[in-house]
This record gives structure tokens, C-alpha cells and sequence, in this order.
């Protein structure tokens, strides 16, 4: 019904592949990127900032990078908070240890670091697969915390491992306010996920699918499995290891290793399984869904609460959380294995094709 | 400079230099509409042109053209103009044979094929056209392997061509000088309800006059697009994507292939568009079946805001006044029904469109412009290069066909037929002077053959062929295809096939839509072994037999039209196909030669039997006969007396 | 009406001489010798030999379980056999590797489609392209230079390759979606993206109704014409291997049971037996 | 014998009987995958499960016993409601989605235990002190905890019971005829969803006895569901088809972990357990993908 398409045709391969071809969908994400970026620094409150705006974007960073792994290249992994650590401690150190170092570069070496460890985990993706493979990443979960923790050099033999973000500034605004944390955290979120749209359509992107699909059929017309595998575990890795920075740098501000715990990977993994697995969309879809729905659950349960005469507690309404987010990964998986993004989609093909029935 | 621009390679020279790098024409081809300028156009037929003369192609002689909409052919026929060679398109999907009648009378030397499926043809009946010595075909695949000499691909064209005008520099621009606007330009063959088809010789002057009048009338500008999907035979296709091509300088755009026209119509979304009544009704019947799939609240929707296009949209679009309830409830429905509508039918950029080539029923008609499609009526044929009528903006009914064109002279004969004198009107029938004797009036009239009168708005609205409309017995008006157009109207009806001239009542044979009445028949789990057992069904004839009561209480409220309800009617056994003769290469149904084809049945209409045995013999595509039979029931419709209808709100 | 009119064209194509001039069998490209296999204890080819010729088109058929599959995995190395050496392109070896089978010029489609069913008709035929792509993933992801040429530049092939099989009302559609036939076209279509110089197919008109079969002889002999690409297929229907091959080998339990013109083949009676012995 | 000697076969006592209690988890996993091929996440959920249902009956004042079977009745009705809301509508999708499903599950009886008994660690005791025997440390020099012996009692009895299980009974043969060929099964006349059923069911049983053993051990608490962690490295050393695995790579990841503390960890500033037994069991993985006692597979083409 909004989607007009009639006129929109394309004369050249480039039109026919540009990551938008629906001219409606340029309009909607140009419009969503101008309140993203214009609308909400001028009107967000403090709160929304940086309580749930800059953790949602952190968090759709981080469950894209796990979706390129898992999503995209089919390898499950349940080590993604290790790897988001890897990102946290080696900026402070680079940060700590490089006078001067811009910011950036240390969120983009933080990502190689997080990118080497992950090849040094992914290594057993090549004899190993499925939930024998999950299970190998735990080792990273287990093995990464264990390292900060016990190392002492990586939180500069702070008592209790917890680390405090230096201050920093780009081109010499300084980075403290909600504001200036949420804008910077928006402006390399949207760039990774632009990277990893183009990644997504072009040969690396076929090349993890095609491992996903049917990693014999892939092999035979030529991709090598090691090296694509381990290319996967590689940039989901970065993708993680910077979402990791950003979580210390303009989220907490301080963290201790245990923030990065398994509980972390699942919730990643969550969002992932409910935004919709293999899709950059559905990793935005997810973290917003598991970012908001504890707010959601807190506004509604107390009047519920009060109206019913039941009594309902904080602790109460935070093991209602694991259940929903329980039963809503059984739901999901059972109902719609490829999550909010294909509802999203569903709902984009009926407008396109109405008023005909889908 | 208007003056000098009276040839089609001299349009097209101009506008590869006045608008060099706008898009000419697009074609669907490996993906993406891959695109071609005026100047390289321009420099391909020229190319083409220079390899045909060295192929021994000369001034007068005929260049046959096969195949569907290729850029290719549409070069090739202007790079035989430009030599003074006259472009023959024949329709692409006659078979081999019909193709002969043609080749020999035009004594056509060389044809441009669009591939093997052409190519086979015209070698199977090489022996009986020896005249013909070339044959280029565009696309090589499967071709390899053929080694006749004739053969020869459009690149190896294209490469003589090349070699010539290297070594004869000038020698295309000298054959584009030589061209004068009374040279033939093109020459069509009429699809021949009778006897022999007859090639209509139609010069420059013709279409170029008409073309641009018209396109006049209605300000189309370069920026106009258009898909191209009808046969190159059909003078339309002629008109609309090529004579007015080159006259306006817009962009023609040609479908990946006969099966995915919807799809590219949808992506060009077409600015200027025409299409015969069959394509209209065919859209249309798919749109009632796909709504019929929608959920209840959507088909209530879609019910209820076409109810109020049916009520207002005309109104609308022709700028007449409408109460501002009605506007918001339209405003409404364009926001919810209409737009989506245009939109999935590629028509949210039209501005024109025509429906031409044969009556168009009226509901049809008004369908398309009540959800806000400007479609008019044009009436025309081949001999007057199609312009004679056009409705005006805002001027449009459903039952007639508007004032005369510019320039364009009409006038009805005391017995009724319609004469034109046009700027547009063919030179003479080729080798044939006593048609053109026939057909042309000493002082320059064309007998059309069509009956009609202009009604008091001076808007001619046409009856039928002249021949073909008769009288019942009471000498009441029946105008046969008035009433088929009327029951092809319902979406479950392909064709019908009206009776009565001379007879007491009228009676109807039909051929029921089989992906309609098949989707009807699937909902109702009704099981059918094919189109033969689909239509001998009970429930079928009780499906066909409220359509046909329908027409019926329309009729009774007209009181010129009352008495030529139908009475009784049958549902045939086969598809009626051009390839059995039974309609012709437009698809118009040949009602005397079904008459007598079907003589058993139309006996048996008017004898009162309850059920009729009929053999037919028919042909398969591969052009092996047989035959199939059926015993068919016939069923009797109810009708109204003219006083119980009420006049239709 | 349109069906017949691809029927025609099919007939047409068929009409045509299966050894057309264009087409010259050269040298062997490929040759197989003494290749032994076994799983376990159930030995699937025992000493095999045999060659394939530069251009031409190769059957191998046999019986249920003759192993005609596993020599097809052994050529393309997802198979390691135990004795034997394989030779393709003049190049020895005791076996190979399947991504540089890929890499050599050996393309193959599966008996059980093994499209990627998460992913449309285009990427699917895109990714018979990798091999060919040199830009990497960081340029891909910066989409700058060379990755964005080449993406164009292998759409186009891939586009050429669509045509020529003819499934372009289908491009962007999930493979998952399609009907049983044309997800072997696609398959088809995507080994032909390789450019390969060796085809294997693997039963390549296995379920399909005699319309799909012919469409698939056609494009097999245009495959094998227009590109001049080698072909060994593995089909059970014998009518269509002794119209389309140029030479058979017949496998029966393992065993190179005859090999010859699909004459000598259909007169040998060791191959009576063996096919007569199967229960049907 | 006193010294380095005695205090290394301490060690490794002591190993070898935590190990049996990781086996004791790593059962629960093998059973169930063995019968439905569902890799099951959700087995150290469901200890924690059993074990807080089963001290918060007992502190509410319920008879042991009584408790006991509640619970149990509890843990068999868990498993069939699994069996039949999540792996059921599931049916013949990939196993990792499966195992997706089970975190999921894992989550949800997390939430749902906490949510009706309350989130506070529980003390449970079984009349057995987790203190050094005597005599043992008397005779030998070597202090092993009573508690640990009397586990690996129970743990015992438990294996030879379902082995007995297994072999004997016509319930025990199907389930293994299930593992093999699911046709089989058919054969045997005991409907699949029943036979899941029941896995589900003693899968829930083993669950209870490590909850009760475990739940002594450590307290009755949320960190009890990180025991199913312990157990994943048993089963990939194990292989995830056999029970004999599951024993005999639960002492060995117990063994070796406890001397990988003691003598290794000193030197990398300790507390290694958290991930020395995944190390250990991914590098015998890249040598034997299959496990110990698993069954190579060929992927056929």
C-alpha cells in the first residue's frame, strides 16, 4: 500500500544492488537516520540517553557481530561477552599504555585484538560443528574472564579487576555528556552496519551463507571452509570487541570482567534468535526488543500490581523477565525461526503487494 | 525545420543530435533495462543500414521483419529506410505457412528474425519463397550448428556493415537525403477477416502527419515512456512505439518476454500506454481472482470503494463537480484501493492511455477510468494510419469513440457506414488495385466498413462492422458485438460469439476464462479433468447462466437494445484460437466463420434441443491436426420484459 | 500456448546434430586409473580406470548402488580414494582436494540438489563467482574500487548464464521456494558460473517430468556446444545417456563392467546382465 | 606416607570423586540425547530445579521422603510438559535450533524456580558431613571428604540402576533401539512420543539425585545451574552418545582438573577450573572430533 513501486526499474547492475533498491526505503531509513542523529540529541532526556538509547545501540553492535557468525555463517557461538571484554580491556590498555592515542584508532585496534582472539577460538570451527562448536566457545567465555581476572598488567593491577574509562575526546570535544557518548556511539554503529550490509552482498557475505547452507556444496565450487570460517570468527569478533569498548567507554564507564559474563552472551544470542537470525535488521529489532522489554515490565507490572492486590516484587518481576525471555526464544524459534525481521518483512511484502492478499 | 524532418531516419538524425544522451529505448535483458541513446541508435542504424546494402538490399525493395519488440528489428526497420527499402513486420506467432502468402506478395528479398524459433519457420518454407535470400536472426542461440547459406547472425550484419561504410564514407547520409515524405514508409498487412491478407501502403507523409497531430492533442513531450508489447504487425504498435517514437523523441522500452509483461509494465510504469479491450479484460480478470483470494474485511473494502469509483471516479477525472463527501470518500479510496491498484498495474504514471483495435465493452472501460486511469477510446484502422477519433480530456463517454481528430474528415453515408478523408489515409492496397478502387472513393473517401452515427455532442459512436450488424426478425437493432463485450465484461467470460441476424431471438455461444472459472472451481473443491470437462459442468453453466442474466437485465432497461436478449446459450468445448482460424491475429473472433464452423450448433441454439454432438477438427502449435468432440448442453437464460427493469442507477 | 511454443524450441534444439562441427573431442582432460574405495568395510569402486576426452560428453551409468556417485566424488576429491591416481589437466595425483578441484576447473551438481537454500536464485549462482573474485573482504566492505567493480562485472556473467538457462522470472527468488526441476537448473546454473572446464552432474534429470527432461538434454548439449565444456554425468534414464553421450562407462558393484559408444555399450552382455538383474 | 606422594593421590581422589558428580549431570544430558538427539542445555536448570523444590518442601516441613517423590512427580511431569510444548512442535529441525530451545528452556526454569520459591540460597542437608574421614587420613595421609565417597556411592547405584535399566527392561531396550534407528523403535511397539516422554522423565530423575547431591554440597542456590557447564566438557570427551563416556570422561576432567589446580595453577595465579577442563576437552576434540566412546560419521554426498 505505501510501497509504490511502479517506475522504480533499474538500468544498471549498480541500481539493481544498491543495499535499498526500494526507493520507499531510502526515504524511510534517510528519515530515520536525520531523528537518529538530529532529532533525538535535541530532544532525548538524560535518562533515555544513556540508560537505554546508547546500551540499545551497543547492544544491536554487538548482537550483529554475533550474527555474522552465527546468523550468516551458521557458526553458534556462545562466547560473544568474551569477546565483547577482549574490546573493553584492550582499549583501556591501549588508551593506558599509548599516550595520545586517538580514541578511534583504540576502538579499531580494541576490534583486532577482540578479531584475534576470536581466530584463536575459532580454530576448532574446522574439525567441529553445531552444538559441539557452542560448546568450544564457552572455553573463550570461561578462559577470556579467567585471563583479565588473573592477569593482573590488563587492569593495571587494579584489586578487584574493575577498570575506569579515561577521559577522551575527538578532535577535541571531549566525549562526557549523554549526548556527545549517544552521537558517537550512533555514528559507529551506523557505520559497521553499513560495512556489514556490503559485506552481506557481496562474495564474503555468499561465501558465509554458502558454509551456513551446505558447507560440502561449498567447498566444491571452491570456497575453503578454513579460511571462511575463521574470517567469519574474525570480523563477528571485531564487531563484538568494539560494541565491548563502547560498552565501557560511553556506556558504564567502569566495568569489572564479570559485566562480560555468560549471561551477557545469552542475552546477545537472545536478541539475535528474536530480531531474526542472518539479518542486520533483526539484530536492531532484537536488542531494542530485549533492551526495552524489562522497562516495559516495570511500567506495567506495578499498576497491574496495585489493581490486582497481588503483590508483586522487584525480584519477582526480574524472574518474570528470564521467563518471558525463556518462553519467548521457544516461541520464537517454534513459530517464526527467523524472527521480528521476517515478521518486519511479511508485513513490507503485504504493502507491497496490496491490496492483494500476500 | 519542421519541413525538412518528413522521414523517419531524418527524425531520427535529429534527435541524435538535438537530445544525443537522452534514453531511447530500454530493453529487459539480462536483469536490468539495458539502454540505448539517440546517438547510439542513430549509429547502429546506420551501421545496420550500410550492411543491408552491402547484402544487396535496395531502394523499393521489402524488408521482413519477425519476431516480438527487439530494439534490434525496431533498428533494422529504420535502416531500411534509410535506404528506401520498405519494413514488412509479420505477426511473430503465425505459423510458418500463413507466412508465406505474405513473403511472396511483397516478394520480400530479405527478413530479420528474432531467433531459432523464427528462423525454422522461414526456413521450412524457403522452397516456396525463393526470393527470399537473407536471413539474419539477433539471437545466435542454437543456431550454431545451422549451416544454410542465407543464414547470417545481426552481428555478422552489423560487421559488413561496418566494412561498407568504411568503404563507401557518405554513402548512408546520401541514402537518407534521397527520401521524400510521399515514399513508402511501411507496409502492413491486414489481418484479413476474408479472402487474403492486403498489404496497406503507407507513406511517410501518413503516419508522420497523424502521429504528430495526435501527439499534439495530447502534449506527450520527450519524457514520455513506453513499453512495447504488441505485434510490430499491428499498425498500432507502429504508431505509438515507433511513428510517434520518432516524432515526439520519447523512450520506447521493450519486455524481457511475452510472459513477464506484467512485470516490466509494472517496473517502466508507463507514461503513455494503449492496450486492446482483450489485455484491459485480462488485467481486469486477474485482479477480480486475486481479490477473490483476500481476506473477507479486504474484499469488503475493495467492494465498497469501487462501488464509489464506479459512482464518482468518472466524475473526478473528468473535472466535473463532485460533493465534497464523495471527494474525501474518493481521497479515501485512492489512498487505500486505487493507488495500490494503479500501482500493481503499472499504471501510476499514465497520463494516456488508449484502448484501440476493437470495441471496448462500457463497464470495462469505466473500470479503468474510475480508479483514476485516463483511458480513452480511439477509433482507427490500418488504412487511416489509426488516428480518426480521439476523446478528449474531459470529454469522455463510454459509448462512443469522440469528435474526429485533428485534421481528420468524417461522414456517415445515408446507409450508415462511416467514411474518412485524413491526412493519414494509405496510399493504395500493394499490387492490388481493385481493392484500393473499393475501398477509396474517387474524391478521396475511406469506406470503413463500420456502421455508426454521431450523436448530439458530435461524438461518433460506432455500432459494429457494417456488415455485421443486422436485424432481429421484428426488426429490432442487433449489434452482435455490443453484446459480447457486454458478457466478456464478467471476468468468468473469455469470448462469446452472438447470434441473431434474421432470427426470432438471439443466442450466444461462450468460452469460459479457464484460470477463472478454474479458480472459482478450485474454491469450490470442484474437481475437473481439463478445459473440455470444466466447462460441461453443471455448475459452470449455472455460473455463465447468471452472467448471461445479467446482460439481459441491462439490456431490458435500454429500450432500443431490449429485444435482443439473450435467450438461450451454450459454453463451447474448446478454446476459440487463431490457429484454428476461429479469431484472427488480434484476437477478434470471426463470428461468420465460427457460424459456419459450428452450423450443427447454432441449429441446435435455435431448435430448442436440450444438448448438441459436435466434431471439431483443431490444430496443434506444431502444426499437426486432429480432432476432438464433446456433447454439448444448451441452456436457456432468463429474460426481462422491458417495462419490469428498472432504469440502472 | 506458451509451453508448446518452449516445447517447439526444445525440439528444435534437439533436432539439431548432437555432434556438431563446432564441436571437436580432443585429448583426455581427464584420467582415471585403478581408483579403489572403500567405506569401512563396503568397498564402493574397486580399481576403475578410465578416460574423458577434451569436449566431449561422458556417461557414466550402472545399477543401484554401482558407485557411480562415489566416482564422481572421487574426481572432484570429496571422496579420498584408497589406491588409484587421478589425472586432470596432465596433472597426477593420488587424490584431490575439493576447493582446488573447484580451483582447477571442476565444476559438479549433486543427485540431491545441494543449492543454499537460504539464499536467492542470483546469490546462488553468484557464488560460483568466488572463486573468481580477487578483491577483499575489507574492500567489499567499504564497497569502494575494485570490489564494486568486480560484484557488477560477475552479476553480468551470471546474468549471461540466466539467460541461457532461462530462469530469469525466477532470480530473485528463494531457491527453498522452487519446484523440484528448476532447483536443478539452478544447480546447473551455478556450477556454470564456475566457467568449468569438467562438468560433473550428478543424475541431472533424476524426478523430472518429460518436458523438464528434454529442456535439461537441451541445455546440457547447449552447455557442452556453446562453451565447448567437458561433460560426465551420471544419469539413470539409459534412453537419454545413449542420445546425448558421446562414450559410457558402466559401473556395476563397484567394477567397470564396459566402456565403449553407446552402440557397443547397449550390445555388451555383460551390461544386459547386469541391468537385467536389477528389480524394477 | 606422608608427603608429595600421598598428597598427589589425594589430589587425585579427590579429583575422581568430583568427577563422578560431574558424570552424575553429564548423564542427564547423554539420555536424553541418546533417545531424541537433543542436545539439552537446560539439564543443569532442571537440577537446580529439583533441588530447590526439594528444600523448600523440606523446610516448609514436608517429610524427606514425601518431599522426595513430590519432587520427583514434579521433575517427570517437567519433562513430559518439555517433551511435548518445545521438542515436539520442533520436530525434524536442525539440532542446533533444538539446542537454541533448550537455552531458552533454561532460562524459563531458571526464572520459574526462583519466581515461586524465591531467589535465596537454601542450606540442604542429607545427614552426610562434608569432612575428611578419619581413619583414612590416619592410615594414609590422605584427606578425602566422606561426602565425596558417599556420592560416588549413590552415583554408582544410579549408573548400575539405569544400566540395569537399559539392559533389561523392554522400556530400556526401546530407548536404546531409539538412539540407533527411530524405525526400529517403531518396530519394538512403544510409540516414539512415549518413549521421549520417558526419557524426559528419568532424565528429570537424574536431575533430582544431582540436584539433592550437588545441593548438599554447595548449598541449594542459583550458581547450582552452572554445574551443567562442568558437564560439557565431559561430554565432548566423552562423546554425547555413550554412558560410559559420560563416567569415565567425568573422572577424568575431575582428576585432571584438580592436579591441573594444585600443580599448575600456582604458576598462573590459580582458579584455572573455570576453563582448564573446556581446554582439555577441545584439544583432545581437534585429535578425536567423535569423543571418546562416539561413533564415527561419514557424511555421505
Amino acid at each position: 500500500m505505501l510501497y509504490r513501486e511502479a517506475g522504480q526499474f533499474r538500468a544498471t547492475y549498480a541500481e539493481d544492488q544498491q543495499i535499498f533498491p526500494l526507493r520507499q526505503d531510502r526515504i524511510g531509513v534517510a528519515a530515520l537516520l536525520v531523528f537518529a542523529f538530529v532529532v533525538i540529541p535535541l530532544v532525548g532526556d538524560q535518562y533515555w540517553l544513556s540508560a537505554i538509547l546508547t546500551p540499545f545501540l551497543i547492544f544491536a553492535l554487538a548482537a550483529l557481530g554475533l550474527n555474522i557468525l552465527t546468523g550468516y555463517a551458521g557458526q553458534l557461538s556462545l562466547g560473544t561477552a568474551a569477546f565483547m571484554a577482549v574490546g573493553a580491556f584492550a582499549t583501556y590498555n591501549f588508551v593506558l599504555r599509548v599516550p595520545g592515542i586517538p580514541i578511534l584508532v583504540a576502538f579499531v585496534l580494541a576490534g583486532i585484538c577482540a578479531a584475534l582472539v576470536g581466530i584463536a577460538f575459532g580454530l576448532p570451527s574446522l574439525r567441529i560443528k553445531g552444538f559441539y562448536l557452542a560448546v568450544a566457545t564457552l572455553a573463550a567465555q570461561f578462559f577470556v574472564l579467567w585471563a583479565i581476572q588473573r592477569i593482573g598488567w590488563i587492569t593495571n593491577y587494579s584489586a578487584s579487576g574493575v577498570i575506569t574509562a579515561q577521559n577522551y575526546s575527538i578532535l577535541g570535544i571531549p566525549i562526557d555528556t549523554p549526548v556527545s557518548k549517544y552521537v558517537l556511539t550512533l555514528s559507529i554503529v551506523t557505520v559497521l552496519a553499513l560495512l556489514a550490509k556490503n559485506l552481506a552482498r557481496s562474495e564474503t557475505g555468499r561465501a558465509f551463507m554458502a558454509v551456513r547452507d551446505m558447507d560440502v556444496a561449498a567447498s566444491v565450487i571452491g570456497i575453503p571452509l578454513m579460511r571462511t570460517k575463521l574470517l567469519a570468527f574474525a570480523i563477528s569478533s571485531f564487531y563484538c570487541g568494539v560494541a565491548g569498548a563502547l560498552y565501557a567507554y560511553t556506556y558504564l564507564g567502569t566495568v569489572e570482567p564479570e559485566a562480560f559474563n555468560l549471561d551477557l552472551s545469552f542475552r546477545i544470542l537472545f536478541m539475535i534468535i528474536i530480531g531474526g537470525v542472518g539479518s542486520v535488521l533483526g539484530s536492531f529489532l532484537g536488542a531494542a526488543f530485549i533492551v526495552l522489554l524489562p522497562i516495559v515490565l516495570n511500567y506495567v507490572v506495578p499498576p497491574v500490581s496495585e489493581a490486582t492486590g497481588i503483590e508483586i516484587s522487584h525480584a519477582i518481576i526480574s524472574n518474570l523477565e528470564l521467563m518471558i525471555f525463556g518462553g519467548l526464544i521457544i516461541f520464537f524459534l517454534i513459530v517464526e525461526p527467523h524472527g521480528l525481521a521476517r515478521l518486519w518483512q511479511i508485513g513490507k511484502e503485504k504493502l507491497r503487494l496490496w491490496p492483494f492478499p500476500h | 525545420m519542421a519541413e525538412t524532418l518528413d522521414t523517419f531516419p531524418r527524425l531520427l538524425m535529429h534527435h541524435a543530435k538535438v537530445r544525443p544522451d537522452r534514453p531511447a529505448m530500454r530493453e529487459k535483458a539480462l536483469g536490468i533495462w539495458q539502454t540505448w541513446t539517440w546517438r547510439e541508435i542513430a549509429e547502429e542504424v546506420r551501421l545496420v543500414a550500410c550492411g543491408l546494402a552491402a547484402e544487396g538490399l535496395t531502394r523499393g525493395q521489402h524488408l521482413a521483419l519477425v519476431g516480438e519488440n527487439r530494439p534490434r528489428l525496431y533498428f533494422a526497420m529504420a535502416a531500411a529506410q534509410s535506404l528506401g527499402a520498405i519494413p514488412v513486420p509479420l505477426y511473430q506467432d503465425a505459423v510458418a505457412q500463413e507466412m508465406v502468402y505474405v513473403l511472396r506478395d511483397a516478394e520480400v528479398t530479405h527478413a530479420i528474425t528474432e531467433d531459432q524459433e523464427q528462423v525454422d519457420k522461414l526456413l521450412e518454407i524457403l522452397p516456396e519463397c525463393p526470393k527470399l535470400a537473407h536471413i539474419y536472426y539477433d539471437d545466435p542461440r542454437g543456431l550454431r550448428s545451422y549451416a544454410q547459406p542465407q543464414l547470417a547472425s545481426y552481428e555478422r550484419l552489423l560487421e559488413r556493415g561496418r566494412d561498407y561504410g568504411a568503404e563507401h564514407p557518405g554513402f548512408f547520409e546520401a541514402e537518407v537525403a534521397k527520401g521524400a515524405a510521399e515514399d513508402t514508409a511501411a507496409m502492413h498487412y491486414t489481418s484479413g477477416t476474408t479472402a487474403h491478407p492486403k498489404g496497406v501502403v503507407l507513406t511517410y507523409r501518413n503516419l508522420i502527419e497523424c502521429g504528430r497531430n495526435a501527439a499534439q492533442m495530447e502534449g506527450l513531450t520527450d519524457r514520455e515512456d513506453v513499453l512495447a508489447y504488441l505485434p510490430l504487425a499491428w499498425i498500432g504498435q507502429n504508431i505509438f512505439s515507433y511513428t510517434q517514437w520518432l516524432v515526439a523523441g520519447f523512450c520506447v522500452n521493450c519486455p524481457e518476454s511475452p510472459e513477464t509483461v506484467m512485470t516490466d509494465l509494472r517496473e517502466i510504469a508507463p507514461t503513455y500506454y494503449f492496450a486492446p479491450p482483450r489485455v484491459l479484460e485480462a488485467l481486469l480478470t486477474q485482479v477480480t481472482i486475486r481479490m477473490e483470494d483476500a481476506a473477507r474485511i479486504k474484499r469488503w473494502m475493495y467492494g465498497y470503494f469501487m462501488g464509489v469509483a464506479r459512482r464518482v471516479g468518472g466524475r473526478i477525472l473528468d473535472g466535473k463537480p463532485v460533493g465534497v463527501a464523495d471527494r474525501l470518500l474518493y481521497w479515501l479510496g485512492d489512498l487505500l484501493v486505487y493507488g495500490p491498484l494503479r500501482n500493481v498495474l503499472g499504471m501510476s504514471r499514465v497520463r494516456v492511455a488508449y484502448t484501440a483495435g476493437e470495441a471496448i465493452g462500457p463497464d470495462l472501460f469505466t473500470f479503468y477510468r474510475s480508479i483514476g486511469i485516463n483511458m480513452k477510446q480511439l477509433y482507427g484502422s490500418t488504412e487511416t494510419s489509426v488516428f480518426v477519433c480521439i476523446q478528449p480530456n474531459g470529454q469522455i463517454k463510454p459509448d462512443t469513440v469522440g469528435p474526429p481528430a485533428p485534421g481528420v474528415e468524417v461522414k456517415v453515408t445515408d446507409v450508415g457506414e462511416i467514411l474518412i478523408r485524413s491526412p493519414g489515409l494509405f496510399r493504395e492496397y500493394y499490387k492490388n488495385p481493385q481493392a484500393t478502387a473499393e475501398a477509396k472513393t474517387p474524391d478521396g473517401w475511406f469506406r470503413t466498413g463500420d456502421a455508426g452515427y454521431f450523436d448530439q455532442d458530435g461524438h461518433l459512436k460506432i455500432l459494429d462492422r457494417a456488415k455485421d450488424v443486422g436485424k432481429l426478425v421484428d426488426g429490432t437493432l442487433f449489434a452482435p458485438k455490443y453484446l459480447e463485450n457486454k458478457l466478456k465484461f464478467f471476468p468468468y467470460v473469455k469470448e462469446a460469439v452472438a447470434f441473431g441476424d434474421g432470427r426470432a431471438m438471439v443466442c450466444c455461444m461462450i468460452n469460459i476464462d479457464f484460470e477463472a472459472v478454474g479458480n472459482w472451481a478450485e474454491r469450490r473443491n470442484l474437481a475437473y479433468s481439463g478445459y473440455a470437462d470444466l466447462a460441461s459442468r453443471p455448475e459452470v453453466y449455472g455460473l455463465v447462466r447468471d452472467c448471461v442474466e445479467k446482460v439481459n437485465a441491462d439490456l431490458a432497461a435500454d429500450p432500443k437494445l431490449a429485444n435482443s436478449q439473450i435467450h438461450r446459450f451454450l459454453i463451447l468445448h474448446k478454446e476459440l484460437d487463431a490457429d484454428d482460424e476461429e479469431l484472427t491475429r488480434t484476437r477478434k473472433v470471426r463470428r461468420g466463420f465460427i457460424g459456419d464452423k459450428f452450423g450443427v450448433l447454432v441449429e441446435a441454439l435455435y431448435s430448442g434441443r436440450k444438448e448438441q454432438f459436435i466434431e471439431t477438427k483443431v490444430r496443434f502449435e506444431d502444426g499437426r491436426t486432429g480432432s476432438i468432440s464433446a456433447t454439448l448442453r444448451i441452456e436457456d437464460a432468463k429474460t426481462f420484459a422491458p417495462a419490469a427493469a428498472k432504469r440502472a442507477a | 500456448m506458451r509451453a508448446d511454443a518452449t516445447a517447439q524450441q526444445g525440439a528444435g534444439g534437439g533436432t539439431a546434430p548432437a555432434t556438431g562441427a563446432a564441436r571437436a573431442v580432443g585429448a583426455p582432460i581427464l584420467v582415471v586409473e585403478g581408483v579403489s574405495l572403500a567405506f569401512g568395510g563396503v568397498k564402493a569402486l574397486q580399481g576403475v580406470s578410465f578416460d574423458v576426452r577434451e569436449h566431449e560428453i561422458r556417461a557414466i551409468i550402472g545399477p543401484n548402488g554401482a558407485g557411480k556417485s562415489s566416482m564422481l566424488n572421487v574426481i572432484n576429491g570429496v571422496y579420498h580414494p584408497q589406491e588409484g591416481t587421478i589425472t586432470f589437466k596432465g596433472r597426477s595425483r593420488h587424490d584431490m582436494v575439493v576447493h582446488e578441484a573447484a580451483a582447477q576447473g571442476i565444476g559438479r551438481t549433486f543427485q540431491n540438489i545441494a543449492l543454499f537454500r537460504g539464499m536467492t536464485v542470483l546469490d546462488n549462482i553468484m557464488t560460483g563467482r568466488n572463486l573468481k573474485i580477487r578483491s577483499t573482504f575489507l574492500e567489499q566492505a567499504l564497497w569502494i574500487g575494485r570490489a564494486k567493480r568486480e560484484e557488477l562485472e560477475h552479476r553480468r556473467k551470471v546474468e549471461e548464464i540466466i539467460d541461457f538457462l532461462e530462469i530469469q522470472h525466477i532470480r530473485k527468488t528463494p531457491v527453498g521456494r522452487l519446484p523440484y526441476g528448476l532447483q536443478k537448473r539452478v544447480e546447473l546454473a551455478r556450477a556454470l558460473a564456475m566457467e568449468p572446464e569438467l562438468l560433473l552432474l550428478d543424475e541431472p534429470m533424476a524426478g523430472m517430468n518429460l518436458e523438464e527432461k528434454q529442456d535439461m538434454c537441451r541445455f546440457v548439449l547447449d552447455v557442452n556446444e556453446q562453451f565447448g565444456t567437458t561433460i560426465v554425468l551420471i544419469e539413470h534414464d539409459m534412453g537419454v545417456v545413449m542420445d546425448i553421450s558421446d562414450r559410457v562407462v558402466v559401473l556395476d558393484y563397484g567394477r567397470k563392467i564396459a566402456d565403449g559408444t553407446p552402440d557397443e555399450v547397449r550390445a555388451n552382455q555383460a551390461v544386459i546382465d547386469a541391468y537385467l538383474g536389477v528389480a524394477h | 606416607m606422608a608427603g608429595p606422594v600421598s598428597f598427589f593421590f589425594e589430589v587425585l581422589f579427590s579429583g575422581l570423586l568430583a568427577g563422578v558428580m560431574y558424570s552424575l549431570v553429564a548423564l542427564g544430558f547423554v539420555l536424553i540425547y541418546k533417545a531424541s538427539g537433543v542436545f539439552n542445555f537446560a539439564q543443569g536448570a532442571m537440577v537446580f530445579f529439583a533441588a530447590l523444590t526439594f528444600v523448600s518442601l523440606v523446610e516448609r516441613g514436608v517429610n524427606f521422603w514425601l518431599a522426595m517423590a513430590i519432587t520427583l512427580a514434579v521433575m517427570i511431569l517437567l519433562g513430559i510438559l518439555t517433551e511435548r510444548v518445545v521438542l515436539r512442535p520442533l520436530i525434524n529441525q536442525p539440532p542446533i535450533t533444538l539446542f537454541m530451545a533448550t537455552i531458552g528452556l533454561t532460562f524459563f526454569l531458571e526464572g520459574l524456580s526462583q519466581g515461586i520459591w524465591g531467589a535465596q540460597p537454601h542450606g540442604l542437608d542429607i545427614g552426610i558431613r562434608d569432612e575428611p574421614m578419619e581413619w583414612l587420613a590416619d592410615r594414609t595421609g590422605m584427606f578425602l571428604s566422606q561426602f565425596d565417597l558417599f556420592a560416588s556411592g549413590i552415583a554408582a547405584v544410579l549408573v548400575t540402576v539405569l544400566a540395569l535399566f537399559f539392559q533389561r527392561t523392554r522400556i530400556g531396550r526401546a530407548l536404546r533401539a531409539v538412539a540407533d534407528d527411530h524405525q526400529a523403535a517403531l518396530a519394538v511397539g512403544i510409540p516414539l512420543k512415549h518413549i521421549w516422554a520417558i526419557v524426559w522423565a528419568v532424565a528429570g530423575f537424574v536431575a533430582l539425585v544431582a540436584g539433592l547431591l550437588w545441593g548438599a554440597r554447595t548449598g541449594v542456590q542459583y550458581a547450582l545451574t552452572f554445574v551443567a557447564l562442568k558437564a560439557l566438557p565431559v561430554l565432548i570427551l566423552g562423546g554425547f552418545e555413550s554412558i560410559a563416556g559420560a563416567i569415565v570422561g567425568g573422572l577424568i576432567i575431575g582428576a585432571s582438573e584438580k592436579l591441573a589446580e594444585v600443580y599448575l595453577g600456582p604458576y598462573v595465579g590459580g582458579g584455572i577450573e573455570s576453563w582448564f577442563p573446556y581446554v582439555l576437552a577441545l584439544a583432545f576434540l581437534l585429535f578425536r572430533p567423535e569423543g571418546l566412546f562416539g561413533e564415527k560419521h561419514i557424511d555421505r554426498v
